[in-house]
C-alpha cells in the first residue's frame, strides 16, 4: 500500500518532459492503470498537497440534499456519481480512481460556504462538482477563490461572472436566450413579448437581456414584465393581463413551485399552448415530474439539452443513468451539466499531466469532451462552455421533442456587450 | 350637582354598554374624604364594572369620573395608580413568581420609568417601609418566601399590602375576603380599620356580616344602577333592597 | 425566579466562568481554526438567543422576527464592507466603477443614498445598532402601546420577516437580492479572510458576546427585571402599580433586537457574506428553538443550547441529513412538552440537588428547603 | 383611456379581476377556515396547518394514482373520494396529535405554536421520506380543465368555479354545525366559559379533541383543492402559513364572519394591487396594510365587546 516513496525509475528528465508534454494524455491512455499512475509519481503532480496519493485522488461532491433545493440538486448529484464511476471503470484519472467526499450544502448558503472551506481545507479535494443556485455559487466562490480550489458548477445562469476557479458547465444566460428569440421570431413571426420570472437575479438577468435583444436587435415589443415573490402560486391578474394584451409569446422564467401553479392556471384559463406560444428557460424534464405534462405540452424550452436527444453519446448515457438510479428518474438540462463535470476535470488535469489548481485552470480552455450527451462541448478562455443551443416542444409525457438546434456552437459571453 | 372639593371621587352620569348590554347605566356616586363605602348588590349589578370604570379599565360610553377635581376619564390605568387610586382585584392579583419583599418593592411609587426601575438602589428607606407594611399585612415572617407559596388569604393580604405601599388616596378593594377562613376575616377587618385611617375606601362585599362591622356608608347597585344609598340600618331597612336580594 | 437569580447567584458565575474557559481556551486550543470559525457563526446565533432570553423568557414576549433585526444588523456591517471592497481600482470592468457589482449588474449608475453613510466604518456601527434598534422601537410602540401582545405580535412579527425577506430580494438593485451581499474582503484595509482574522473575530465575538450576557444579566437583575417577571406572569396587576407597561415591553423588545443585531454584524464579520436567507421565518423560529433548548429564562442555557444545537445540525447532517428533521422536530417537542425550562432547568432542578444531596445532609436539608421550581411561563 | 386599455377593456379587466379575486378569496377562506376554527375556539395556533394540507395534497395524489391503476373508468370522479379520503387522513392525524400532544398545552398558547412548529418539520420530513423530495404532479379530471367563455373577453375558468363551490359549501357546513347542532352549541358554550360548560356537563375534553380533528380534516380538503392550482412538494405548506394565519388574525380570533371579511378584504385588495403592481410589490404592500390594519385595530375586524 505505501507506494508513496517508493523510488521511481521513470524519473529522469526527458521522460517528464516527455510526459507533460500535450501529446502525454494519448500516451498515457495506451498504458494499463497501474503502468500510467506509474508514470506520473504523486510528487509530480500534486506539488500543492491535494489529496491525492499513488493510486487514488479524492473529490468533493457538494449539493443540496434536505431543505428546499434538494428537489433540484438530486439529479446533479446522480448524475456525478454516475460520471466518477464511469471514470473510475475506465481506468480513473492519470490512473487514480476517483474518491467521492459528499455534503449537505442543506438548502442554506452559509453552510455551502461552511462545507466548501471543509472539502477544500479539511478534505483537501483536488475538485468539486457542486452548487445550483446562484446563491450558492456566489457564497462560495471566495471560498474557492481564497483556499485556490476548483469548482464544476452546473445550472444555467445569468452569467456576469468569470472565475480562474470556476468552470462554468452549464449555459450563461446569452447563449440560452439569443437563439430562442431569433428561433420563435423567425418561425413563429413573433411581434410582441410578454416577460415573466420569479423574482430573483437570474430571472430578472435574463429577462433583461431578452428585453434587449427583443428591442435593440429584433426591433420587436415587449408588452409586459412581471415578476413574483419565490413560491407564489396565484398567477390569476397576470394571466388576465396577458389574455389582454395578447402577447405573440410569453416568455417564462418562473421556478421551483410556482412553476406548478403557473402552469395549471395558465390551462385552467383557457391558454392553450398548442395556439398560444410559451417559451420557457426554467422548465426541465426535471420540473415537468411536477408541472404534469398535460399541464406544460405545447410550451417550448429553450436549452442545450434535452433527454430525448438523438445521437449516440446521449443514448448511451441515459440508458446507464437509468440503469444506476432507476427507470423513473428523469433527466434535465442541468443533470446532464453536472455529468460533464467529472469528465471536463479528468481531461483537463490529464491535458496538464498535473492535479494542480492553477496548471487545470491554465489548461482548461480548449480542453474538448468529444463523449459529451449533448454532443460535443469545449471550454472557452472565459471557462464557460462552447455548446449547441436546442428547442423542445414539450409533450404531454413530460419529455420533449427536440425540434430545432443551432448549426454552430454558441459562444459563451458572460459580460455581455449591448445587454447590461 | 354638586362638583366641589369635598368630594375626592365624583362619578356622574356614566353609562358603558356591552354590545348593547348596558352593564352600567346613568350611575352617579360621590365619595368623601376619609370616607369607607361599601357598594353591594346582586350578581351582574355592575359592582366590578364601577370600579374597572374608576380605575381606567373600562372606558365609559357617557358621563364623567373626576378624583379630586381632575377628570381622570381619559387616562390611562398607570396614570390614574399615580394619582393615587389604588384597586385590588377579586382574585388575588400577585407576582407569584417574586418573593413577598419582592412583591411590595415593586409596588413602592418610586422608580417607575424604565431608567428608574434599571438603576434601582434598595435603599434602607425602602427595606425599613416594605418591612413595615409585611408586617401590618401579617407577612412580617415570611418576606423572603415566593409569593405562589403563600396561602389564599395570604395572598390576599399581600395584595392589599401592595395597594398599602402605594400610599393611594382612594382604596378600592374587590372582595377582600373572598374565599378567606373566619379568623383570617376577623383579622382583614382589623387590617382595613387600621388602613382607613387616612385615606377613602371603596369595597365590594357579599359577605354582610363583614359589611355591617365595617361600613361607614353603603351603596346598593342593581341592573346598573344605584337601587339605594345610606347607612347600614338604612339599607336593611328598604323594601326595595329587600326585595332584590330576596326576590333573586 | 428572579429569587432563584439571587440564591443562585454562585452557581450563575460560576457558569459564567465555566462557559468563559471552554471559549476563550478550551475551544480555541482544541479546535481548527475552520472548526472555531464554525463556533464563531453559531455564536453569533447566541446574540439573538440571550436577547430572547429577556424578550421571551423574562416578559413573555414571543418574537418570532428576530431573524429581522439580525438580517439588519447583518446587512449594515455588510453594507460598508461591500463598499470597502468595490473600490474603484477593483471594480473597473464594471460600467459605473465604484459601486457594488450587483448595483452595476442591475444598471444603477451611482450609489443609492442610504449606502452613502455606509462608506463610514463609525456611522455603519453606529447604524448596526440604531437601525434595528429603531425598527424595534417603532414596532413595539405600534404594538405595545395598542396592546397587541401573545400569538398576535408573534404572527405580526413573522408576517414582518417574510415582509422583508420578499423586500431584499425583490430590490435587488439595492440589496443584492437573494444572493445578497458576498465577497467581502477586507476591513479598513485589514484583511478579514485569513486564517490569522479568523482567530482574532473568534475572540471578538466571544467579547461582545459575554458583553452582551452581562448587559442582559444586568438589567434581569435590576429591579427592571423583576417587572419584566411581573409582567408576563401579571401584566394587569403592574398597570395598577403605576407602571407604563408598554414602555417597558417596547424596552426590552429593543434590547432584545439590539443585541440580536449585534450578533448579525458580527455573523457577516465572520462569515464574509450577508444574505436573505437569514431574515426570514424559518431562520428566526430557528433561534426561538436555540433559546429553548437551552432555557429560555438562562443567559448561559440559551448560548450552551444554540452551541449544541448547531453542533448537532452539523454533526447530523453531515451523517444522517434524512434524520435531521426529524430531530430536530422531535427535540422541539419534547423540550416545549417535557422540559419546558430547557437544559438550565435541567440542571438547576435535577443535577444541583443531585449534587447537593452527594455532598452531604446539611446541603441536602438546605436543596429540598428551596422553593420548588416555578411553572413554565403561561 | 386609461394605462392603454380601451373602456371595453377595461370592463373586461374588471370582470376577471373580480373573478380573479374571488377565487383568491375562496382559496384565503378554504385555507384559514382550519386554522380558524381551531384558533378561534380553542386558542391555539397550530403551526402544523400548512402541512396538514399538504398531506391532504399527497393523499389526492395516492387516491388519482389507485383510481387510474384500479379504476380507470371513474377517473373522473374520484376527485370527490380524494377529498373524502383527505379529510379522514388529515382529521385522524389532527385527533391523534390532539391526544398526544396539544391537550398537554392548553394553557400555554405559545408554547402550542412551538410544538406544532416542531410537529410541521416531522410531517415535512416525512413527505419527504415517503414521497420523495420532488414536486408530484397530480393529474385532474379533464372536465376540471378549461374554461367558460362567457363574452369574447371574459372567461371563467372551471377549476375556479369548483373551488368557490366547495368553499360555498364548506364553510355553509361549518356554519350549519357550529350555530345548529348540538356540538356546535357545546363548542360555543366552551369557548364563552370553559368552567361552567365543564360544570355543565359538557365533556370539554372531547369537544376539544372534535374540533381540533375538524380543523385539520378541512385543512386536508383544502389541500385536496390545492392541487388544482398549486404545487405538491414537502415543503410546500410553508408558502401559505404567513397567509393564513394574517387572514385569522385580522379577522378576529372568534368570528366566522370575521375570517370571511377579512379573506375578502385581503384577496380582493392583493389582487387587484397585483393588477396595479408587480406580484412581489403587491404581495408587500398588501401584507404591511395588514399588519398596520392591525395595529390600528389589534383584536382584527370582527370582535365581541365584552368585560375582560
Amino acid at each position: 500500500m505505501s507506494l508513496e516513496k517508493r523510488p521511481n525509475g521513470l524519473e529522469s528528465p526527458l521522460r517528464r518532459k516527455l510526459l507533460l508534454g500535450t501529446a502525454a494524455a494519448s500516451v498515457a491512455s495506451l498504458l494499463p492503470p497501474r503502468a500510467w499512475a506509474d508514470a506520473f509519481p504523486t510528487a509530480q503532480v500534486n506539488t500543492t498537497g491535494l489529496a491525492v496519493t499513488d493510486i487514488d485522488v479524492t473529490v468533493g461532491i457538494l449539493h443540496s440534499v434536505t431543505g428546499t433545493m434538494a428537489i433540484s440538486e438530486t439529479g446533479s448529484v446522480e448524475a456525478e456519481k454516475l460520471a466518477i464511476d464511469q471514470i473510475n471503470a475506465s481506468g480513473g484519472v492519470l490512473g487514480r480512481k476517483i474518491k467521492f467526499i459528499q455534503e449537505d450544502g442543506a438548502s442554506d448558503w452559509p453552510t455551502f460556504a461552511e462545507k466548501a472551506k471543509k472539502l477544500l481545507v479539511n478534505d483537501k479535494c483536488a475538485s468539486v462538482m457542486g452548487c445550483w443556485t446562484s446563491a450558492s455559487r456566489k457564497a462560495v466562490l471566495p471560498v474557492f477563490e481564497q483556499y485556490n480550489g476548483m469548482l464544476y458548477y452546473p445550472t444555467f445562469y445569468e452569467g456576469l461572472e468569470q472565475s480562474k476557479n470556476v468552470i462554468y458547465t452549464g449555459q450563461e444566460a446569452t447563449q440560452q436566450i439569443i437563439a430562442g428569440l431569433n428561433w420563435v421570431e423567425k418561425e413563429k413571426g413573433a411581434k410582441t413579448f410578454y416577460l415573466l420570472g420569479s423574482d430573483y437575479i437570474w430571472p430578472r438577468t435574463s429577462n433583461k437581456i431578452a428585453r434587449k435583444h427583443i428591442e435593440n436587435v429584433l426591433k420587436l415589443k415587449v408588452v409586459g414584465e412581471e415578476y413574483f415573490p419565490l413560491g407564489h402560486t396565484q398567477f390569476n391578474s397576470v394571466i388576465n393581463k396577458m389574455k389582454l394584451t395578447k402577447p405573440d409569446v410569453i416568455y417564462a422564467i418562473i421556478v421551483g413551485g410556482s412553476n406548478v401553479a403557473f402552469y395549471k392556471q395558465l390551462k385552467a384559463a383557457g391558454i392553450d399552448l398548442s395556439k398560444q406560444t410559451l417559451m420557457t428557460i426554467s422548465v426541465t424534464e426535471d420540473e415537468i415530474d411536477g408541472i404534469g405534462g398535460e399541464n406544460i405540452a405545447g410550451a417550448f424550452a429553450c436549452m442545450k439539452y434535452f433527454e430525448s436527444l438523438d445521437n449516440s453519446n446521449n443514448k448511451a448515457f441515459v440508458s446507464a443513468f437509468h440503469k444506476m438510479w432507476g427507470d423513473k428518474t428523469v433527466i434535465g438540462d442541468v443533470t446532464q451539466a453536472a455529468y460533464l463535470g467529472p469528465w471536463l476535470w479528468k481531461l483537463t488535469v490529464e491535458k496538464a499531466g498535473s492535479f494542480d489548481i492553477d496548471k487545470i485552470a491554465a489548461a482548461s480552455p480548449g480542453v474538448e469532451f468529444k463523449g459529451a450527451p449533448e454532443g460535443y462541448v469545449r471550454i472557452h478562455e472565459n471557462h464557460h462552455l462552447w455548446s449547441k443551443t436546442r428547442v423542445g416542444r414539450a409533450r404531454t409525457d413530460g419529455q420533449y421533442d427536440v425540434i430545432y438546434e443551432t448549426a454552430d456552437l454558441m459562444e459563451p459571453d458572460p459580460f455581455p456587450k449591448g445587454y447590461q | 350637582m354638586p362638583n366641589n372639593t369635598d368630594f375626592v371621587l365624583a362619578v356622574e352620569g356614566v353609562s358603558v354598554s356591552f354590545d348593547g348590554f348596558k352593564a352600567v347605566n346613568d350611575l352617579s356616586l360621590y365619595i368623601d374624604k376619609g370616607e369607607l363605602r361599601v357598594i353591594i348588590g346582586p350578581n351582574g349589578a355592575g359592582k366590578t364594572t364601577v370600579l374597572d370604570l374608576i380605575c381606567g379599565r373600562t372606558r365609559a360610553t357617557e358621563g364623567a369620573i373626576s378624583f379630586k377635581n381632575q377628570y381622570i376619564g381619559g387616562l390611562k390605568e398607570h396614570e390614574i395608580v399615580k394619582l393615587g387610586i389604588g384597586r385590588k382585584f377579586q382574585t388575588p392579583s400577585i407576582y407569584e413568581d417574586l418573593t413577598v419583599f419582592e412583591n411590595l418593592e415593586i409596588s413602592f411609587p418610586r422608580g417607575r420609568n424604565v431608567t428608574g426601575a434599571l438603576f434601582w438602589k434598595r435603599s434602607e428607606e425602602i427595606i425599613a417601609r416594605v418591612q413595615e407594611v409585611a408586617r401590618m399585612i401579617f407577612l412580617g415572617d415570611h418576606i423572603d418566601r415566593l409569593a405562589e407559596t403563600l396561602s389564599h388569604g395570604q395572598k390576599q393580604w399581600l395584595e392589599i399590602g401592595m395597594l398599602l405601599i402605594q400610599d393611594p388616596e382612594l382604596l378600592m378593594l374587590d372582595e377582600p375576603v373572598a374565599g378567606m377562613s373566619v379568623s383570617e376575616r376577623r383579622k382583614t377587618a382589623e387590617l382595613l380599620k387600621e388602613i382607613i385611617k387616612n385615606r377613602s375606601v371603596i369595597v365590594i362585599e357579599h359577605d354582610m356580616k363583614f359589611v355591617e362591622s365595617i361600613a361607614h356608608r353603603v351603596t346598593v347597585l342593581h341592573q346598573g344602577k344605584v337601587l339605594a344609598e345610606g347607612s347600614m340600618e338604612a339599607i336593611q331597612a328598604n323594601p326595595k333592597v329587600q326585595e332584590v336580594y330576596l326576590g333573586h | 425566579m428572579s429569587q432563584s437569580l439571587t440564591k443562585n447567584r454562585n452557581i450563575e458565575l460560576i457558569g459564567f466562568a465555566i462557559l468563559a474557559v471552554l471559549l476563550v481556551v478550551v475551544l480555541p486550543l482544541s479546535l481548527d481554526i475552520f472548526r472555531l470559525n464554525l463556533i464563531g457563526k453559531y455564536l453569533t446565533y447566541a446574540f439573538v438567543a440571550v436577547g430572547l432570553v429577556a424578550c421571551w423568557g423574562y416578559t413573555g414576549i414571543l418574537s418570532l422576527g428576530q431573524g429581522v433585526f439580525f438580517g439588519l444588523g447583518g446587512y449594515c456591517m455588510a453594507m460598508f464592507l461591500k463598499l470597502e471592497a468595490s473600490s474603484v481600482a477593483n471594480t473597473k470592468i464594471q460600467s459605473t466603477p465604484g459601486i457594488p457589482d450587483f448595483m452595476d449588474w442591475n444598471q444603477l449608475t451611482e450609489l443609492p443614498f442610504f449606502w452613502v453613510p455606509f462608506k463610514s466604518l463609525p456611522l455603519a456601527l453606529i447604524a448596526v445598532i440604531l437601525v434595528p434598534s429603531l425598527a424595534a422601537f417603532i414596532l413595539g410602540v405600534a404594538m405595545f402601546k395598542r396592546r397587541v401582545g401573545g400569538v398576535y405580535f408573534a404572527i405580526i412579527t413573522q408576517a414582518l420577516a417574510a415582509v422583508l425577506t420578499i423586500l431584499i430580494i425583490g430590490r435587488q438593485g439595492y440589496t443584492g437580492g437573494i444572493n445578497g451581499i458576498t465577497d467581502l474582503r477586507t476591513l479598513l484595509g485589514w484583511d478579514i479572510r485569513t486564517d490569522h482574522a479568523k482567530y482574532i473575530l473568534y475572540f471578538v465575538c466571544c467579547a461582545a458576546l459575554f458583553g452582551s450576557m452581562f448587559l442582559v444579566r444586568f438589567v434581569l437583575a435590576s429591579k427592571l427585571g423583576r417587572i419584566l417577571v411581573a409582567v408576563r406572569d401579571t401584566e394587569e396587576r403592574v398597570r395598577f402599580s403605576g407602571y407604563d407597561v408598554a414602555n417597558f415591553k417596547v424596552f426590552v423588545f429593543c434590547l432584545a433586537s439590539a443585541i440580536a443585531a449585534i450578533g448579525g454584524a458580527m455573523f457577516t464579520l465572520q462569515v464574509g457574506f450577508m444574505s436573505p436567507s437569514f431574515v426570514g421565518i424559518v431562520p428566526s423560529i430557528e433561534m426561538v428553538i436555540f433559546c429553548a433548548v437551552g432555557g429560555r429564562q438562562s443567559i448561559i442555557g440559551a448560548v450552551v443550547g444554540t452551541l449544541l444545537v448547531n453542533w448537532g445540525k452539523t454533526l447530523f447532517s453531515e451523517s444522517f441529513p434524512e434524520l435531521w428533521l426529524f430531530f430536530m422536530g422531535g427535540l422541539f417537542i419534547a423540550v416545549v412538552l417535557l422540559f419546558p425550562r430547557g437544559l438550565a432547568g435541567l440542571v438547576t432542578d435535577q443535577l444541583l440537588p443531585w449534587i447537593g444531596r452527594l455532598s452531604g445532609g446539611r446541603r441536602q436539608v438546605a436543596a429540598a428547603g428551596s422553593a420548588p421550581a416555578p411553572a413554565p411561563a403561561e | 383611456m386609461f394605462m392603454g386599455y380601451s373602456l371595453g377593456e377595461i370592463g373586461s379587466i374588471f370582470a376577471m379581476q373580480a373573478f380573479a379575486g374571488l377565487i383568491l378569496f375562496s382559496v384565503f377562506v378554504l385555507m384559514a377556515l382550519g386554522l380558524a376554527i381551531i384558533f378561534g375556539q380553542m386558542g391555539v395556533i397550530n403551526m402544523a396547518h400548512g402541512e396538514f394540507m399538504i398531506l391532504g395534497a399527497y393523499m389526492t395524489f395516492l387516491t388519482s394514482h389507485l383510481f387510474q391503476t384500479y379504476a380507470p373508468q371513474a377517473f373522473a370522479g374520484y376527485f370527490f373520494v380524494a377529498m373524502l379520503v383527505a379529510f379522514v387522513a388529515s382529521g385522524a392525524i389532527g385527533l391523534a396529535v390532539e391526544w398526544l400532544l396539544i391537550k398537554r398545552l392548553y394553557k400555554r398558547p405559545l408554547d402550542t405554536l412551538l410544538a406544532t412548529w416542531g410537529l410541521s418539520l416531522i410531517m415535512q420530513q416525512a413527505f419527504r421520506s415517503i414521497f420523495g423530495a420532488r414536486e408530484v404532479g397530480v393529474q385532474l379530471p379533464d372536465w376540471m380543465m378549461g374554461s367558460l367563455q362567457v363574452t369574447d373577453t371574459i372567461e371563467v375558468q372551471i377549476n375556479g368555479l369548483f373551488v368557490m363551490t366547495l368553499t360555498l359549501m364548506i364553510t355553509a357546513v361549518v356554519a350549519l354545525l357550529l350555530f345548529r347542532s348540538r356540538w356546535g352549541l357545546q363548542v360555543r358554550a366552551v369557548v364563552a366559559n370553559r368552567v361552567m360548560a365543564d360544570a355543565a356537563g359538557i365533556d370539554t375534553r372531547r369537544i376539544d379533541r372534535l374540533t381540533f380533528g375538524l380543523g385539520c380534516g378541512i385543512a386536508g380538503i383544502a389541500g385536496s383543492a390545492f392541487t388544482m392550482i398549486g404545487s405538491t412538494s414537502p415543503t410546500a405548506g410553508q408558502a401559505y402559513i404567513v397567509d393564513t394565519f394574517l387572514v385569522v388574525v385580522f379577522g378576529g380570533a372568534q368570528s366566522l364572519l370575521g375570517t370571511i371579511a377579512s379573506a375578502f378584504t385581503i384577496s380582493q385588495s392583493q389582487s387587484t394591487l397585483e393588477f396595479f403592481l408587480t406580484g412581489s410589490m403587491a404581495k408587500v404592500t398588501t401584507l404591511l396594510i395588514v399588519i398596520g390594519l392591525l395595529m390600528l385595530r389589534p383584536q382584527g375586524l370582527f370582535v365581541l365587546k365584552v368585560r375582560k
